[in-house]
């Protein structure tokens, strides 16, 4: 387990590789990259600035893979979430699972996007061309959490 | 019994404060009770507070539900739904 | 869409990359990478060796892709698979899909590889300490291919 | 008609030939035909293109059922179930 809160941009390949191991077991790596679009709402985005709360960023990121460990046969996952200001094109937040077989990675790494983005505390605060604006959040991503308490993800 | 208080995003600018100490009586020891201390600022901590408003509430660094109970030096962090990933 | 299939390894970060198209509208963006494993059904695995029937083998990716993309709002997609020689710890397949949001994104990449797994000409022999054997279609890819007919990716 | 026939892995082991061209009359123009006179050489053909053998088939880079019609030229592979990925 592994979860990272960093200012600087990541490498997916790198990361693949260092989280795998080299261990022969892994035969399925199932990964998302979050990036910044310049739409949001229907308004044109130039920065977004990701706040977060030190610590209990940490711990809740932590809770939810130790939550995905118990749910799904799998070896390793890494989180990478980016704080600061970014831009459109620019990379925020990675997840990769390892695991033998691809149903577990695929179904992990989907649990974890939809756990983060419903339980981990950052905030996004937009500059757009109209001003600045917290993003409000999005009742799609409670629904897509709440369907992983319903059973489908055993 | 002190208390710490951290606020984010939205709520660390309309309060234009991050984080606060505040003394409440060992008998008023809910999450509810340091809210109702808030919101007797009035303004715009009446209104940002107010029950109707979607805000989060974390007890070191857990979130919970405002009937939690509070034990001298507890760190809670009121903030709005997170907007991550 | 994009579909190779090629004797080289491939850079995950590299392809992420040239397939968002420095496009600010990609919010989401899901892949998979299959790796060799060191066991199967009990053997160990020195060699894997893949032999494909060229010619179809893009056609059915294709026809996969082409399937996808009616079924998820999603913006382009790259698979590679890689023939000949491999060893474990070796990279067999990549597939990546980009999207505004990442419900359809984690969706398509999965159908892709359920797809991929039942319907491109693709066939794996091992080399083991007992010898060398023609890997068998597992049941547990066709089932995992038939849900997509029920109804589950809408 | 002419018809040309690929094997893939391990029927093209099996059969030691990984392509050929047969010739069938205009009237015997299904792929069960095809798959009929490959039978009647007998031994491994035989044996590894039983109807309740797992092998797959391809007419023009499509997987079919073999009841499909073929004219001339077309090009057929068998294969076993399909294992990348």
């Amino acid at each position: 387990m592994s979860v990272r809160v960093q200012i600087e941009d990541f490498d997916v390949s790198q990361e693949m590789l260092a989280l795998r191991k080299k261990n022969p077991k892994v035969g399925a790596v199932a990964s998302f990259v979050g990036v910044v679009r310049d739409l949001n709402d229907g308004e044109d985005v130039s920065t977004l600035e990701l706040e977060h709360y030190p610590g209990m960023t940490e711990r809740a990121l932590e809770l939810i893979v130790n939550e995905a460990k118990t749910r799904w046969d799998i070896y390793d996952t890494l989180i990478i979430h980016r704080v600061g200001a970014l831009q459109p094109l620019d990379q925020i937040v990675l997840v990769i699972v390892t695991s033998a077989h691809r149903g577990e990675s695929f179904k992990a790494c989907e649990f974890l996007m939809d756990y983060l983005k419903t339980r981990a505390p950052f905030w996004k605060k937009e500059q757009t061309s109209s001003g600045e604006r917290w993003v409000e959040a999005r009742a799609s991503d409670a629904e897509a959490a709440e369907r992983w308490t319903q059973g489908e993800g055993s | 019994m002190e208390i710490k208080i951290l606020f984010f995003a939205k709520l660390r600018e309309a309060f234009d404060v991050s984080q606060e100490v505040i003394v409440i009586a060992d008998t008023e020891n809910k999450i509810s009770d340091v809210l109702n201390v808030l919101r007797h600022r009035g303004d715009v901590w009446k209104r940002e507070l107010d029950e109707n408003k979607p805000f989060r509430i974390a007890v070191n660094q857990e979130m919970v539900s405002d009937d939690v109970l509070l034990k001298n030096a507890d760190e809670v962090a009121l903030f709005p739904p997170v907007t991550g990933g």
